[in-house]
């Protein structure tokens, strides 16, 4: 049991995952176009748009970075993300 | 006549729904906590406001994986009425069982005040007491109710008549300055396709008293009633 | 080992240090040493206001608990208890605005909670800087979110509250927060340690580095230094403490508890050594087992941290299982950390090693007491002469009143408490600004309405009357709902102690206060101080925020503010008085802010609140609003604002001694007399309203009638206002509003 | 005054930015620990820890690059980020 376990061990990753969901490009973002009015009021003239998104950082304790990678994108799409009105991105360090 | 109102960590309407559905309305109801699936041999099952998970992630993200919404979604698939109110609506919109989703308010605020809606379509079981054009007067209390689909899903709603009630003017009348929080189509509640799920932002349970100010959301949980058993139904 | 630097950091003075080492026969170590500054800070010790504090009248036949611990306790008849009190989170919420507010709001919840009450309502007192100034916006959409983010999640409806801004809150807001709740009265919880071997437990949020030295933060000034004080700041998580709160209160029913207390300020050290002093007890803990967030927290830390949402709980041996049992239902994990000693010792353990061992009682009650001296400003007689005569240019009334309504501390607060949930519950009867905050108590016929007011420009001009005018309004604003004021609680928020004229303020507003409380029967059952409201040397006006508590015990006698019928009589009880002095209209359309404010008389004011009840219970009356900041031409418009359009046409004489002639118009519309409250009632019921005003020797007129869409009022039968309600209503209604729009929030 | 307006207009570029900005390492994030939670009680064991952040994408009109970098740290500091509590990060493409 305790060599098994041991050698369990070793085999795990420290993994990093990020990912970022942002409403879909479609849907009117309310706290974007808020923020962009905002800006342009102080005078930050050059701001032709802003779009307000989610970003998290997971650790993970993988056996392998593809193995994070396809473990992260089902939560990114089962339920950090709504597909319904969203859209994410995964990266796995 | 039995409800079943879950219970979320984070519920925290529950006590009002069951207040209205009890003591006000005579009914009997039974929490169901989240954890179980097994949902009291109801007749109608509710999801009430509140926080659940703390609205964390999004508003009903979380709850919508608890053990008693596969439960619950067997429950609406045989036809059975479920209602789910505020917090409760965005479960059903995360769980599939109402289409759509919800972004923050159009104006980024929490709003809690009265709002005027108007009832769409009668033909669900949440509706059936009153009167298509009539105008209730219903609270709202929520951050994030600007209800969006997309425009494939909102013509599919509007030809099956699935919008059940709309944020208007107090005489009824569609108006850009009164869709409180930016709904597409200034929409407040929906049913789904077989119309026994009904989802709404506006708190009925809230509306249940002339002593809190308004005796307007008692139509929508007594029509459940009626259609299951014929009590108070319309001359 | 301890040196002069290492005192200095700790904010304990030379002398402080040495009764440490009397106490403990030894040097303290570092933990010890840490453990005594939190405890004996301002905050925690109250060491400068004790004195002062003791003054105050705490008993009444319904008292069930006073001062001292978590909340005030008050029997409300049918076997239930109102359990309240007020918070103040002032310097966390300038630092940090919306973690502040927050974090302030689940703090007082939990202090209801602990005593085995299922809180139900919160009021919120606010004071912030001109809010023509963007930081000032910045900190008010803060605050207010804040507020509205956690008690909007948690599920405590926010019922109403108060706010008002003036320079002197610039830079340094205030947020208090009043939270009620209620229990069976035989039924409350105590936050004491008792039985030797009994275990004490801890649940909820896991231990980190927040807000260590939170508590001598709170007893120190702000200066250019604040940056360094920045990383201690807290997050609230009303989500963990709606689980902790409901756990609590499922826990409470089972009769396993022996006293219960939440780590708020001082964290972990305040709950263990209060809870041991109160029982007569020692208390044994390892930090060890303290659940942690952070690695490599040490003790020192451990035991000083502010983390949020923690709870300490000592549990009847043997019924451990039981506790643990309903925890894990709401997926918190409560861990046993030590137990109930005989010896009288906070003992702290790491593992083997014992870290602290002080007596509990050092700590919690035997910590140093001063009476700081007192000294009367020298400007004080020069700020209050005021000679109405100097009043040149005095715009039309009509303009005058516009100004009035269309400025923040007078206009709706609307744009505030429609982002607070307030009517989750479903008790909340009158809604949130139209008066005092109305919750009925589900399962009897009885009502609770309950009020915060402080005026801190009176209190700055004359804070003894001041004081006693913030109990006054706020007991009338709760009589002016139908109910019959039984108690109070104060939070008193005030700049450095150390300076003698702060410490001057501070004693006159307690005598103010002590004065009125006897007067109208209202014991005072806990509360909060808050000192060191000062940046760079100015401090805040002396602001002392009252929270009266009233019962109705039949909720139909439940009375509005605002006018509900057509035609109805406008009656006003109560006299005028001569004098502008200290009032909104000085300082708003003239930039003065001087003279004595209204005077009281405490008996007048004790037979109006009593008339107003019977009026009530007799169904005499339509509607009652105390008339306060604006006088009487603003609370005129306040009756006819959000009542559908119902106007009046009013004409009242001037107060005949008020020299100039053409001053006395603006007396008569815009002064602030104390004791006045204007009150409708249908043509059939106006003479018996008259007829009970005059048995209750107060003055009572009939000064027009409601009706039309025009608010009319004349001065000595010559029209001196003459508005479209929709119009004033409009500029009224976005006098806050208007600062905020196309903010990015 | 034409000519000015037209080579000017010339010389802008469209800049995408984008901002990320996190809670201290220190502070608490209870939404993040609450992710982290319901993932593991859903049967993601391998998840360790979650952090929840906001991500902001911005659509500039700039003059170049290193001004719309400039202009966006001043935003994110400003605006988009509570430097009491939050640290961010900018990229610009
Ligand atoms: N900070 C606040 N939070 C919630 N409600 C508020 C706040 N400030 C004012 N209100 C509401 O606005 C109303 C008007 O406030 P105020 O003029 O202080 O009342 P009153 O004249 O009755 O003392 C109050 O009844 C209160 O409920
Ligand atoms: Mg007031």
């Amino acid at each position: 049991m305790w060599t098994i376990f041991f050698i369990a061990s070793l085999e795990r990753y420290d993994v990093k995952a990020k990912v970022y969901v942002t409403l879909k490009p479609s849907i009117l973002d309310p706290q974007g176009k808020t923020i962009a009015q905002a800006l342009q009021t102080m005078g930050y003239q050059t701001v032709q748009d802003v779009r307000q998104g989610k970003y998290f950082e997971l650790d993970l304790d993988s056996g392998s970075a593809d193995e994070a990678r396809q473990m992260v994108a089902e939560v990114a799409d089962r339920v950090l993300a709504n597909p319904v009105i969203e859209s994410y991105r995964v990266e796995v360090e | 006549m039995k409800f079943a109102i879950v219970v979320f960590p984070g519920s925290n309407c529950d006590h009002d729904a069951h207040y209205a559905l009890t003591e006000v309305l005579g009914y009997e109801a039974d929490f169901v906590w989240h954890k179980e699936t097994d949902l009291h041999g109801a007749d109608a099952v509710v999801l009430p406001g509140g926080f659940s998970y703390g609205d964390y992630l999004r508003s009903g993200a979380i709850a919508r994986f608890s053990p008693v919404m596969a439960s619950v979604a067997d429950f609406a698939a045989a036809g059975q009425p479920v209602l789910g109110v505020c917090n409760g609506f965005q479960v059903l919109l995360e769980a599939g069982l109402l289409p759509g989703g919800m972004r923050r308010n159009r104006d980024l605020k929490f709003i809690c005040q009265y709002v005027h809606l108007r009832v769409e379509q009668t033909d669900t079981l949440f509706t059936r007491n009153a009167r298509v054009g009539q105008v209730l007067r219903i609270p709202i209390a929520h951050g994030e109710g600007n209800y969006y689909a997309p425009p494939d899903a909102m013509a599919r709603l509007e030809a099956n008549r699935q919008v059940i009630f709309r944020y208007t003017a107090p005489d009824g009348a569609l108006d850009d300055a009164w869709n409180i929080n930016g709904s597409t189509a200034a929409i407040a509640g929906i049913c789904n396709e077989a119309r026994n799920v009904v989802g709404l932002m506006p708190h009925p349970e809230r509306a249940c008293e002339r002593v809190v100010g308004s005796t307007d959301g008692r139509v929508i949980l007594e029509s459940v009633v009626t259609a299951l058993t014929g009590e108070g139904a319309l001359a | 080992m301890i040196d002069e630097s290492t005192l200095v950091a700790h904010g304990l003075t030379q002398d402080e240090y040495q009764r440490v080492l009397d106490i403990l026969g030894r040097e303290p170590n570092l933990t010890e040493l840490g453990i005594f500054a939190v405890m004996w800070s301002e905050h925690c010790s109250y060491k400068s206001s004790r004195v002062h504090l003791r003054r105050l009248p705490t008993e009444s036949p319904r008292v069930l608990q006073g001062p001292g611990e978590n909340a005030g306790a008050l029997d409300i008849g049918d076997g239930l208890a109102a359990v309240f009190k007020i918070e103040s989170h002032n310097h966390p919420s300038f630092i940090e605005p919306y973690q502040g507010a927050a974090t302030g709001v689940g703090g007082i919840i939990r202090d209801i909670f602990t005593m085995g009450a299922r809180p139900i309502a919160l009021l919120d007192s606010l004071r912030f800087g001109p809010l023509t100034d963007s930081k000032t916006q910045h900190i008010v959409e803060g605050v207010v979110a804040g507020i509205a983010g956690y008690g909007n999640s948690i599920g405590i409806p926010t019922v109403g509250g108060e706010v008002a801004f003036d320079e002197s809150y610039a830079g340094n807001p205030l947020v208090n927060v009043f939270c009620l709740g209620v229990a069976n009265a035989d039924a409350l919880i105590l936050g004491r340690a008792e039985g030797v071997g009994n275990p004490v437990y801890y649940v909820g949020a896991k231990t980190g580095r927040d807000g260590i030295h939170g508590a001598t933060m709170a007893s120190a000034e702000f200066d250019d230094t604040i940056d360094e004080k920045r990383p201690n700041v807290q997050v609230g998580d009303p989500f963990m403490e709606k689980l902790l709160l409901e756990a609590c209160l499922e826990v409470m029913e089972t009769d396993a508890l022996v006293g219960i207390q939440d780590m708020g300020a001082a964290g972990l050290t305040c709950a263990t050594c209060e809870m041991g002093s109160r029982g007569g007890s020692g208390i044994e803990i390892d930090v060890a087992l303290v659940p942690q967030r952070e690695t490599g927290m040490t003790p020192y830390e451990i035991m000083l941290s502010e983390s949020q949402e923690r709870m300490l709980f000592i549990v009847k041996q043997g019924r451990e299982a039981e506790v643990e049992r309903i925890f894990e239902k709401w997926d918190l994990h409560a861990v046993s950390i030590g137990q109930v000693t005989a010896d009288g010792l906070l003992r702290v353990r790491d593992r083997d090693a014992v870290v602290v061992e002080i007596p509990n009682k050092a700590l919690a009650d035997e910590g140093p007491v001063y009476n700081r001296p007192t000294r009367r400003p020298d400007d004080f007689e020069e700020r209050q002469r005021f000679d109405l005569a100097t009043l040149t240019e005095k715009p039309p009334a009509a303009d005058a009143l516009l100004t009035l309504l269309a400025s923040p501390q007078i206009a709706s607060k609307r744009w505030i408490y429609r982002q607070y949930d307030h009517m989750v519950r479903t008790n909340s009867i009158a809604l949130a600004g139209v008066g005092a905050g109305v919750v009925r108590v589900k399962g009897t016929n009885r009502v609770l309405a309950f009020a915060v007011d402080g005026n801190g420009r009176y209190c700055s001009l004359d804070p003894r009357g001041g004081a006693m005018l913030a109990v006054a309004e706020s007991a009338r604003n709760v009589a002016c709902s139908g109910a019959t004021p039984i108690g109070a609680t104060n939070c008193l928020n005030f700049g450095n102690p150390e300076r003698p004229e702060i410490m001057w303020q501070f004693a006159e507003v307690v005598d103010g206060i002590a004065e009125a409380c006897r007067a109208l029967n209202i014991p005072i059952t806990g509360g909060n101080v808050s000192f060191y409201n000062e940046t760079d040397g100015i401090a805040i006006q002396p602001t002392p925020v009252i929270g009266v508590v009233g019962l109705i015990e039949d909720v139909s006698n439940v009375l509005g503010r605002v006018f509900s019928q057509q035609g109805a009589s406008i009656i006003l009880l109560g006299d005028a008085m001569p004098g502008l002095g200290g009032s909104e209209y000085l300082k708003l359309v003239h930039g003065v802010v001087r003279g004595t404010p209204p005077a009281i008389r405490l008996e007048r004011e004790h037979a109006l609140q009593r008339c107003l009840v019977s009026l009530a219970q007799a169904k005499l009356v339509q509607s009652a609003h105390d008339c306060a900041e604006g006088g009487l031409a603003v609370t005129l418009s306040e009756c006819c604002f959000e009542s559908g359009g119902i106007g009046a046409e009013v004409s009242v004489a001037s107060v005949s001694d008020t020299v100039p002639h053409d001053v006395r118009l603006t007396v008569a519309l815009f002064g602030e007399s104390a004791s006045r409250v204007i009150v409708s009632a249908s043509p059939a019921n106006t003479h018996d309203v008259l007829a009970r005003a005059c048995d209750a020797g107060i003055a009572a007129a009939v000064i027009g009638q409601t009706g039309g869409d025009r608010l009319r009022l004349s001065v000595d039968d010559a029209p001196v206002i003459d508005a479209a309600l929709s119009e004033i209503e409009r500029i009224w209604a976005s006098g806050v509003a208007k600062y905020f729009e196309g903010r990015a929030a």
